[in-house]
């Protein structure tokens, strides 16, 4: 079966015909581009969802013209009703989480740079890589099928919950067909992404060039070769998970529901079930999927440093070792998401501590960041300032995280906007973050054409200070208990802070509006765009050595030989400060580490 | 088995190289054929991950009160058995085709695959037989958390079962037309994975025994 | 509050006895009767409405559930009296019978309307409300409905009796009594009931309350008279 | 464009310090006797994270102000000391930050979690359903009925499903939809699911627990002073859930005795 290997794809001509270049193709470059687009996709849809929510949330009684027509249950005459307030919160999330933020940073870069950064013609198996992305795709069109459905898209929160997500109609609207069709689309997407880490993993152990040592590749290869890993044990975790849930609401089973149930005057058929199961499950997936969609993005942003500090890092060896002993702690704290869920109090602390540790290699990585920043020549484009951005949210987001890794202020802050702020700046807009640098920075390579350096920098300062003005309030909302996944704050205590959820509002607006800039600065620049060079950021990664866009099979079908690490900055090289990964020159004045 | 560990795997290990030594370093590129190889092992362990995952919450679920013993019924020690065998016949054949030359001696090689297949395919129709005789008694998937999870355990393994069959079939198809170009890789990664099912049946069988 | 339920329990059988007129046989024969109980029902305890203010401030008494509502005599009411088997079917009328949301109570508590018969639900809180019908043979749904939105409309095909409930204010429970004739009433004050223009015929006439279960009587007609027949429950005391 | 982001960063870092340095988001007032050693344990959280937030958003800034867009060619220079500098400091501070956290939070924790209920304490149990609390005492009789989940019938008010015409422990038992309790009494809430995970949670009393179906947990507390305060749902339990909510009334020792007598006579 693993014959679909490197020569059967690539050792004869180029594939013919629109289908097999554009839509069923092998080639790891047009895949990465497929997951892109769809990332693309999903990110609009989540954020638009996200918009409703908001507004709804402040003005609950707002007529919102066009959506009685889309759905006339989920909004009678334009407003939405509570359950339809609950279905925008679970797709947001799913669509975010799994859609985006492991799609865009992981398997749409990942798929495009990973090969050729190791000098690889292409995934060690095309044709399962090309399996995986189709299956993505599928498991997106069976979670959209929820929007259509009569019943309506379910309201069990991404995290979906058992019982409620276990028993059915009897849990609302949302809840019968609208819950299988998540819980198979997640099922579906395990699969896709086991079979993605798979073929990440053999490529990084096997394809790599003649003189490309694992110290010699590029921080984002390593970071991607990391969350592959990570992502194998998590979605391997997932899928029996899921598996569980559709048994339990289709088959009858009783693997999440326990006895003496009565939900909408009925007493549930099922015994013996442990809600607690699907949490457990659910978390050892969970948190790790949170790594996976920050370190990418940490690969990326170290990638993109690099390049504009025009200097090595400090050490790109503890950079690697932090991004490994972030995916190994990963595994050991998933119970912080549960410490009030009836565990033992004892186990509480228990993972606590590994929590609060997960923060040390977290802050080398950010000293690393910033020691590398004295003394460079740090160039300001539209990549680095994403990068930079990067550090300034991931720093934001992590403090936020020393109040929760903790049970005791947990019993305080769990469920209030404090971790809506935290996840949302950690795990959403810094891993965004990511994927902004690395589009600006890798768009001209992927089209061959510049994107407009202009509009890249409006984008980032909207984005970036919009950015805080919604994510830094909801810590302070947290503060006061203000409790998340609520549609409408209804209780006398909140009245006076309504006045910040509508400025949250109106930031989130603005905000997403100039997301739309980008957008425009992608389809523009694909089309109008200035043509770009084969290297116009002057960088040492052996993508850098081939033609923007690259031929089909990367590398002309020569062997590229590594003479260097990518780190070869700020040395006189013969093309200028750096020295490329594939020339053999010999190194002189280098410099770092 | 242990000296199946791809070749990839220690150079990449033994590949943490000074990071700023300029010129080529010694790892040749690795050879196509272990491509596939160190596939077949990360493929194995995320496998291996997922019944453990569904271990873990058999070990959850049995704190129950609702858990009651399941008798298993006799045939799954007779589909031990076979499959078993099958394991045998195919590393068999793929020694043999690692001793004779390429060309020569694949239609007796090919001849243990078929074989292996028809095992193969004995166990499956041996686990529907054990599905219909706990049926016959009324235990079906939703009749107590045991059956649950006997049903899950064992129509999973039977999935797995199945991909390695239609891998099986495609190889003694490519052996009996005796192809030349019929790459060792296929032959060795089809038999870490009909190993791999092997070793997994035994153990779910031992669980569905003492847990079950 | 109580006045107001009997008043458009009235007006539902107004409704109904209307459309009896309109119907092919003009002049007939009429059942009427009272229905009563005997025994100690259960003392009726009141409803808390904290967790909803809106509601809660609307009342100076403290509610208290109608699953058993009596009057003076021992007469109780919300009592559904409809023929189960003599008339034949009947179309639909096409005035929509109306069930309000009004306090956080269902108005009126039991609801009797005819198979393919608009049924209007109209929320007049200032909180978002949830309908939850739980039928046995027709399609269940389940919708809710903020302040503001416009009435639900939906139809049942099939006769049956069920409850229906707010799956945001668990207190608020009440009864939809889906009929095939037109020939069915709801006791109100008094405990009364009436069923007018029924042509010469053999009828079985039942009566259905929510805790007590039902009870049946044959009845037969001739010509215009009018048959009296009253039903007597057994209250149980829990 | 590089100075501009430094200067960007400083008040972004500053802005997001205000509300915090000014306590315009203050915590609700604590009414448990535990809570101070979780305010405290925020507080002190707040300090360390909130300097160690400032400090690394104004060192960025200041590199970026002083390295951004130099001239091509300015001579590059090193970190002083190097990765080992950043590595050993982060194991320091963090490191040091972290033990002194996890003791100090061991503590709160404990105060809630390792201290079993005083024997005196009053037992009550609650009930999370869809979507409201109900609470339950045991009446008169001090002894709760037995619970009978095919016997709940909602439109009756049997929410916990009672069986008063079988059980004669449960005729007397007093429900009721909001938790009234007397000050400085310490109470055991012993919670109970009827249908999907709840979660209880009073701001001003600094607990939050969830309600897990098919086990049923308690928590301990002691409420030292008299008012109304809100018990709301946290754990997302359906389409009711922002609507799910209960008071809590702590009384006066007397008050509550008159509660009691008053609601047993209903």
């Amino acid at each position: 079966m693993e014959e679909a290997s490197v020569q059967q794809a690539h050792v004869h001509a180029p594939p013919e015909g629109f289908l097999r270049k554009h839509v069923f193709s092998l080639d790891h470059k047009v895949i990465g581009k497929q997951y892109y687009a769809l990332a693309l996709v999903a990110v609009f849809t989540g954020m638009i969802l996200s918009w409703l929510m908001r507004i709804h949330m402040v003005w609950p009684n707002a007529k919102i013209p066009l959506l009685e027509h889309l759905t006339s249950a989920g909004a009678p005459g334009g407003i939405i009703t509570p359950e339809y307030y609950l279905s925008l919160l679970t797709m947001h999330g799913t669509l975010m989480v799994f859609f985006v933020l492991t799609n865009a940073p992981f398997a749409a870069f990942g798929n495009y740079f990973l090969p050729i950064q190791i000098g690889a013609e292409d995934m060690a198996f095309p044709r399962f890589n090309m399996m995986s992305f189709w299956t993505t795709f599928l498991a997106w069109v069976v979670l959209m099928l929820a929007f259509v459905i009569p019943d309506g898209p379910p309201i069990a929160g991404w995290t979906s919950y058992a019982p409620l997500s276990a028993v059915g109609k009897d849990a609302g609207p949302g809840m019968e067909w609208g819950m299988s069709l998540w819980g198979i689309s997640i099922a579906i997407f395990c699969v896709a992404s086991l079979l993605g880490s798979l073929n990440f993993i053999a490529t990084t152990l096997d394809l790599r060039a003649k003189g490309m040592t694992f110290m010699r590749m590029p921080l984002c290869t390593w970071a991607w070769f990391i969350t592959s890993c990570i992502a194998l044990l998590a979605f391997a975790v997932l899928l029996p998970a899921c598996i569980l849930l559709i048994l339990d609401r289709h088959a009858g089973t009783s693997f999440y529901i326990p006895a003496n149930l009565v939900i909408s005057d009925r007493l549930q058929p099922h015994a013996g079930g442990s809600p607690l199961l699907w949490q457990h499950l659910f978390w050892f997936f969970g948190h790790p999927e949170v790594y996976i969609a920050i370190l990418p993005s940490m690969g990326i942003v170290s990638h993109v440093l690099v390049n504009s500090l025009r200097k090595p890092l400090l050490s790109s060896r503890v950079v690697i070792y932090s991004m490994m002993s972030i995916g190994f702690l990963s595994y050991m704290v998933w119970g912080h998401h549960m410490f009030l869920s009836g565990m033992n109090p004892m186990s509480a602390l228990a993972f606590s501590f590994p929590t609060l540790t997960i923060t040390i290699p977290a802050t080398v990585l950010t000293l690393i960041w910033l020691g590398s920043l004295y003394g460079s020549n740090l160039q300001i484009t539209s990549a680095s300032l994403f990068a930079l951005g990067f550090i300034s949210m991931f720093v934001a987001g992590g403090v936020s995280g020393f109040f929760l890794a903790q049970p005791s202020i947990d019993i305080y802050l769990h469920a209030t906007y404090f971790v809506v702020g935290h996840f949302h700046m950690v795990m959403g807009v810094a891993s965004l973050f990511g994927v902004f640098a690395g589009t600006y920075f890798w768009f001209p390579k992927m089209t061959g054409r510049m994107m407009s350096e202009t509009l890249g920098k409006v984008h980032f300062w909207i984005t970036f200070v919009g950015a805080y003005c919604i994510f830094m309030p909801f810590h302070y909302l947290g503060l006061i208990g203000n409790v998340r996944r609520y549609q409408s704050f209804v209780d006398d205590f909140m009245q006076p802070f309504l006045g910040v959820h509508k400025f949250v509002t109106f930031a989130a607006l603005i905000t997403g509006a100039a997301q739309f800039i980008f957008l425009f600065n992608l389809i523009y620049s694909r089309f109008k765009g200035k043509p770009a060079p084969d290297n116009p950021w002057n960088a040492t990664s052996l993508e850098w050595s081939i033609p923007s866009p690259p031929p089909w099979n990367n590398f002309g079908g020569k062997h590229p030989i590594v003479y260097h690490d990518p780190f070869q900055y700020g040395v006189k090289g013969s093309k200028g400060d750096f020295v490329m990964q594939d020339s053999p020159e010999q190194v002189i004045g280098a410099s770092g580490d | 088995m242990s000296s199946r560990i791809p070749p990839a795997i220690s150079a990449g290990i033994g590949a943490f190289g000074p990071v700023r030594a300029s010129g080529p370093a010694a790892v040749a590129q690795a050879k196509r054929g272990s491509t596939s190889s160190s596939g077949i092992w990360v493929g194995v362990f995320a496998i291996t991950m997922s019944f453990a995952a569904f271990t873990s919450a058999l070990f959850v679920r049995e704190g129950t009160s609702d858990w009651s013993h399941l008798a298993l019924p006799g045939v799954l020690y007779l589909n031990t058995i076979v499959l078993l065998a099958s394991s045998a016949t195919l590393e068999h054949a793929r020694r043999m085709m690692a001793t004779v030359r390429a060309g020569q001696g694949t239609r007796k090689a090919s001849a243990w695959v078929i074989i292996t297949l028809l095992l193969g395919l004995g166990f499956c129709a041996g686990q529907v037989l054990a599905w219909e005789e706990l049926q016959s008694q009324g235990i079906y998937l939703a009749t107590n958390p045991n059956s649950s999870f006997f049903y899950l355990l064992t129509f999973l393994h039977a999935l797995h079962v199945l991909v390695g069959i239609f891998v099986l079939v495609y190889l003694a198809g490519r052996l009996v037309a005796s192809h030349t170009t019929l790459r060792r890789s296929l032959v060795d990664n089809t038999a870490v994975y009909w190993h791999f099912i092997g070793v997994l049946w035994v153990y779910l069988l031992l669980l569905c025994r003492m847990k079950l | 509050m109580k006045m107001k339920q009997g008043v458009l329990a009235g007006l539902a059988m107004l409704a109904a006895s209307a459309v009896a007129v309109a119907g092919p046989a003009p002049a007939g024969g009429t059942i009427s009767g009272k229905v009563t109980y005997e025994g100690t029902p259960a003392k009726m305890k009141p409803i808390d409405m904290s967790k909803e203010p809106s509601c809660a401030k609307m009342y100076t008494t403290p509610q208290v559930n109608e699953t058993v509502v009596t009057g003076p005599g021992n007469t109780l009411e919300n009592v559904v009296v409809y023929i189960s088997a003599g008339a034949p079917d009947d179309p639909a009328p096409s005035t929509a019978a109306v069930f309000s949301q009004k306090g956080c109570r269902y108005i009126p508590h039991v609801l009797a309307f005819q198979v393919n018969q608009e049924l209007k639900i109209v929320n007049s809180d200032q909180t978002s409300h949830n309908i939850h019908p739980l039928p046995k043979l027709n399609r269940e749904w389940n919708k809710s409905q903020p302040p503001g939105t416009p009435p639900i409309s939906e139809k049942y095909d099939k006769a049956e009796i069920f409850p229906v409930k707010c799956n945001v204010h668990p207190w608020m429970h009440g009864n939809f009594a889906v009929m095939k004739n037109s020939h069915y009433a709801v006791t109100g004050d008094g405990g009364t009931f009436t069923l007018p223009n029924l042509p010469p015929g053999k009828y079985t006439v039942t009566a259905w309350h929510e805790s007590y279960g039902d009870q049946s009587q044959e009845v037969t007609i001739s010509g215009s008279d009018t048959k009296t027949i009253n039903f007597v429950f057994k209250a149980k005391p829990y | 464009m590089g100075k501009a982001l430094a200067v960007v960063l400083v008040i972004i870092a500053l802005a997001s310090a205000y509300p915090i340095v000014t306590h315009r988001f203050p915590l609700p007032e604590d009414i448990s006797t535990h809570g101070h050693a979780i305010d405290q344990q925020l507080n002190d959280t707040m300090w360390e994270a909130g300097l160690s937030f400032v400090a690394a958003q104004v060192l960025l800034a200041f590199f970026i102000w002083s390295f951004a867009g130099r001239k091509a060619g300015s001579p590059l220079k090193n970190f002083p000391g190097g990765a080992k500098v950043m590595v050993t400091a982060a194991f320091l501070l963090v490191g040091t930050e972290i033990l002194a956290l996890g003791v100090l939070g061991q503590k709160a924790w404990a105060s809630v979690y390792f201290t079993p209920p005083k024997p005196d304490a009053i037992q009550i149990q609650a009930q999370a359903e869809q979507f409201a609390f109900y609470f339950r005492y045991p009446g008169p009789d001090g002894k709760f009925g037995g619970l009978h989940p095919d016997k709940i019938d909602e439109g009756n008010q049997n929410y916990f499903g009672l069986d008063p015409a079988n059980d004669v422990d449960s005729r007397d038992d007093i429900v009721a939809g909001e938790l009234v309790i007397p000050v400085n009494r310490e109470i055991q809430l012993m919670m109970h699911a009827k249908d999907v995970g709840h979660s209880f949670y009073v701001r001003e009393l600094r607990i939050q627990q969830d309600f897990v179906p098919g086990l049923d947990l308690s928590v301990h507390f002691t409420a030292t002073k008299i008012g109304k305060y809100e018990i709301v749902c946290t754990q997302l339990c359906g389409l009711g859930h922002y609507n799910m909510k209960a008071y809590l009334n702590v009384m006066s020792e007397a008050d509550y005795e008159n509660w009691l007598k008053q609601q047993a006579s209903q």
